[in-house]
């Protein structure tokens, strides 16, 4: 487990060192990697947060797809505030719902959360257990089945997949 | 060539439309929750899409501007999370229609909310 | 030309900035207003080309000295409104 | 000044103007809360103004200083909200 | 009280309109640099060999300016350090609510990347903006982020006062070695410039900038440590 | 009135100093008085960073070749902003000294207000 933070942190680092740096001399990239290196071995073994990913095809073909849907949510999200903003009446409902997830790596209910915080409509306040608290700015029933259908399903099927 | 420089620079002005309208939604929501709403969601697309028509009209730098679209895209939602958290814990006043609270009655069930401020 | 409008933006903001932060009654706000006062002084250094002295503002005047003011005003909290 | 110019100032006063908003909601919010969402609001339009400006001088080492602006906002909100729950 | 503020307002403004009216009226905008600055941008390529000319100036035209501050700065941190010393120590956390579960994940993820981002600031301090100055403050912050997600996290006073005095002792060390080697102190130029505006380049500007950096970062780490832990007196 | 970059920068940084003592010398709380040093600290930052700025010239980091012949016309004067970076960094530094003097000052008097402090007044 150690090994396996070890070395995806150290990637992390290196990457992101390269996109920061942008050259591809040889003496920067021998400089990313010994701080890279350092950094990796004082703070990168203890974050839990590197070694949660899965690293196999099918976790690496869910998290493309994810990303698309992501992608799709946040565009939709933006036009559904900017219809809510513009709209003169200001059609709003709101109120803060409780779901459900199944989700149990930790980096998993962050992602979770981030993606609900970006898609239409709905805010996570806070996370206790395994329930999420949402504040749903049309809240549409107040049930905890149907508000964890429709806020938390198209999320958590590839997520899944890939925390684990 | 020069094709791309003009789509990058719409997709610029459609960021800062954006931008533009969270910080509208700011003024015109009427409690904290709905205005963090807008104010998130709007401003984390609108900054991406400027950055990403600058980078589609400076293709060299894209390294620096993929690191920030990803460091606003993780910390965006962690700080209006944490901020909302806040507001809920001290007890800003919702919205007067405001459907239900479920976090507010499942804290008054197991009594551990401290007094409020 | 875009930069003198950016320029004169931003020191109306500033400027405005600083009134809150004298004014308001409370500390944490006048805090608040201190910070974006830094920052948007960062944004008018680098329209004065200096990168450095605006990555030093932002990083130090508007980050570190905002974290040093609300930990010690976490330790006269009873002092947060003006008396 | 071309079209693309034109196009381009046009952001940059789309982005000015949310600034203002933002100012407005600042200088007016009832709660601090409402404050502090503006702020971050704000240093959000910074880094995309920090971005424009470095593209009108066409220089790319203006861009470190919008990461540290994207990093300083977050910490900052991260700040005052745990000021204001009463668990700094 | 009514009148002094008021006078004391009259005389504010009768200023600024005086100094206001006089920039306007008769100062412009400088058409070209001074002599000292033309200096620099000439033959700081062959003296010192940085392409960010504000660090050349900063670590060796005026080095002992730099070196001024950062003793400075220790100062501060030792008497914050000084002054909030409680003869027993406290323990702030038992009245804090339980801080949130994402933020904390985030910070993990986030603290490490915030000091690769610090240490890629003052290492590049040469060829980009920045420095160890502000590479410091940044690399604090990341430790501010993480003692504010996690509640029961200590930062040990042991590692960040032995990093501040290493760091702090080696800056001074390159100084010397910079009369010995070169010309003077904190002069540059006694290991090779190498090749200009690449990473391993212009002398010992990088070392000493990472020195700079440790050295500023632990500082101001060990002020907001200081003020976290010290005794709380109202809550 | 001549509008140029350095002429609003001046003016921006001239009203931040006098806000920064109206701050100091109007204010009753310590802390207060704290926040206007401050921004008279950025005020005076400003008014000395436009002081070196030179017309339609770019930032004193060659990065790129054209910048390096004829370096001297093209880019603005590095002196005031190393200055005025090591300025920066003490201002926090003084900063964190006077918040920490407030809080001892705060733990002798149980007060914030600078008119029950009156030790040295005669």
């Amino acid at each position: 487990m150690i090994i396996k933070r070890f070395l995806i942190s150290f990637l992390v680092f290196l990457a992101v060192w390269l996109l920061l740096t942008s050259s591809l001399q040889a003496s920067s990239i021998l400089v990313g990697v010994v701080v890279s290196l350092i950094i990796a071995l004082l703070f990168g073994i203890k974050a839990e947060v590197f070694g949660e990913i899965k690293l196999s095809l099918k976790a690496i073909i869910n998290l493309i797809a994810y990303t698309f849907v992501f992608i799709w949510e946040l565009i939709k999200s933006n036009i559904d505030v900017a219809l809510r903003v513009l709209n003169p009446s200001l059609p709003i409902n709101p109120g803060i719902v409780k779901v459900k997830t199944r989700l149990k790596s930790k980096t998993g209910r962050m992602v979770l959360a981030n993606s609900i915080t970006l898609t239409p409509g709905t805010l996570s306040i806070d996370i206790k257990d395994e329930f999420l608290y949402v504040h749903w700015i049309d809240v549409k029933d107040c049930d905890l089945q149907c508000a964890t259908e429709e806020i938390v399903k198209k999320f958590e099927k590839y997520l899944e997949v890939i925390y684990g | 060539m020069e094709a791309l420089k003009y789509i990058g620079a719409i997709i610029s002005l459609f960021g800062s439309i954006f931008l533009f309208l969270g910080a509208l939604g700011l003024i015109r929501m009427p409690d904290v929750y709905n205005r963090i709403q807008a104010g998130t969601k709007a401003s984390t697309l609108g900054t991406i899409l400027t950055l990403l028509g600058i980078g589609l009209i400076m293709p060299s730098w894209g390294g620096k501007l993929f690191i920030l679209i990803m460091f606003v895209i993780i910390t965006n939602p962690v700080s209006s999370h944490v901020l909302s958290r806040a507001a809920h814990h001290i007890g800003v006043n919702m919205y007067k229609n405001t459907v239900t609270d479920l976090l507010e009655k499942d804290e008054n069930n197991t009594n551990s909310k401290p007094e409020k401020q | 030309m875009i930069q003198l409008i950016i320029a004169i933006v931003l020191g109306m903001i500033m400027i405005l900035m600083a009134g809150v932060a004298i004014y308001h009654k409370k500390l944490k706000v006048a805090i608040i207003a201190a910070g974006a006062v830094s920052l948007f002084a960062s944004i008018l250094y680098i329209l004065l080309a200096a990168p450095d002295v605006a990555l030093t503002e932002a990083s130090i005047g508007s980050g570190l000295s905002v974290v040093i003011f609300f930990y010690v005003l976490n330790k006269i909290r009873k002092y947060d409104t003006e008396k | 000044m071309d079209s693309l110019t034109i196009i381009l100032f046009v952001a940059a006063g789309f982005i000015l103007l949310a600034l203002l908003l933002a100012l407005y909601r600042f200088i007016k919010g009832p709660h601090t809360t409402d404050r502090v969402i503006a702020f971050d609001v704000m240093s959000i339009a910074g880094i995309a103004l920090i971005a424009m400006i470095s593209l009108f001088s066409s220089r790319i080492i203006y861009l470190d200083v919008a990461i540290v602006y994207g990093l300083l906002g977050f910490i900052g909100v991260i700040i005052i909200a745990k000021y204001l729950e009463r668990s700094l | 009280m009514i009148l002094r503020n008021s006078l004391l307002f009259l005389l504010l403004i009768a200023f600024a309109a005086i100094i206001i009216s006089l920039f306007s009226t008769n100062y412009s905008e400088a058409e070209q640099l001074g002599i000292v600055a033309k200096h620099y941008a000439e033959n700081a390529k062959a003296e010192v060999g940085a392409p960010n000319l504000v660090s050349a100036v900063v670590v060796t035209y005026r080095g002992l300016d730099t070196l001024g501050e950062v003793v400075i700065l220790f100062l501060t941190a030792a008497i914050i350090g000084f002054m909030l010393k409680s003869k027993h120590s406290v323990n702030n956390s038992d009245k804090r609510i339980k801080g949130s579960e994402i933020l904390e994940t985030a910070a993990n993820a986030l603290v490490p990347i915030i000091i690769l981002f610090g240490s890629y600031i003052f290492i590049n301090g040469h060829l980009s903006p920045g420095g160890g100055f502000q590479g410091g403050a940044v690399i604090a912050s990341a430790f501010v982020l993480l003692v504010m997600a996690k509640a029961n996290a200590k930062l040990s006073h042991k590692i960040i006062s032995f990093t501040e005095s290493v760091s702090g002792f080696s800056f001074v060390i390159i100084g010397v070695l910079g009369i010995i080697l070169a010309a003077g102190f904190l002069d540059n130029t006694f290991l090779p410039l190498g090749k200009y505006g690449s990473i391993i380049s212009a002398g010992a500007i990088p070392i000493i900038y990472i020195f700079i950096g440790l050295k500023v970062g632990s500082e101001l780490t060990s002020i907001v440590n200081n003020l976290k832990e010290s005794q709380n007196i109202e809550i | 009135m001549i509008f140029s970059l350095v002429n609003i920068s001046l003016i921006i940084g001239i009203l931040l100093v006098l806000a920064g003592i109206w701050a100091a010398i109007t204010q009753k709380n310590i802390i207060k008085i704290i926040i206007g040093f401050s921004l008279f600290d950025t005020g005076i930052h400003i008014i000395m960073v436009a002081l070196g700025y030179v017309k339609n010239n770019t930032a004193p980091i060659l990065d790129s070749e054209n910048l390096r012949t004829g370096t001297a016309d093209k880019i603005v004067d590095p002196i005031p902003q190393a200055l005025v970076l090591t300025a920066i960094v003490i201002g926090l530094g003084v900063t964190a000294l006077m918040l920490v003097y407030a809080l001892k000052m705060y733990r002798e008097k149980k007060s914030l207000n600078i008119n029950s402090f009156k030790d040295l007044k005669w």
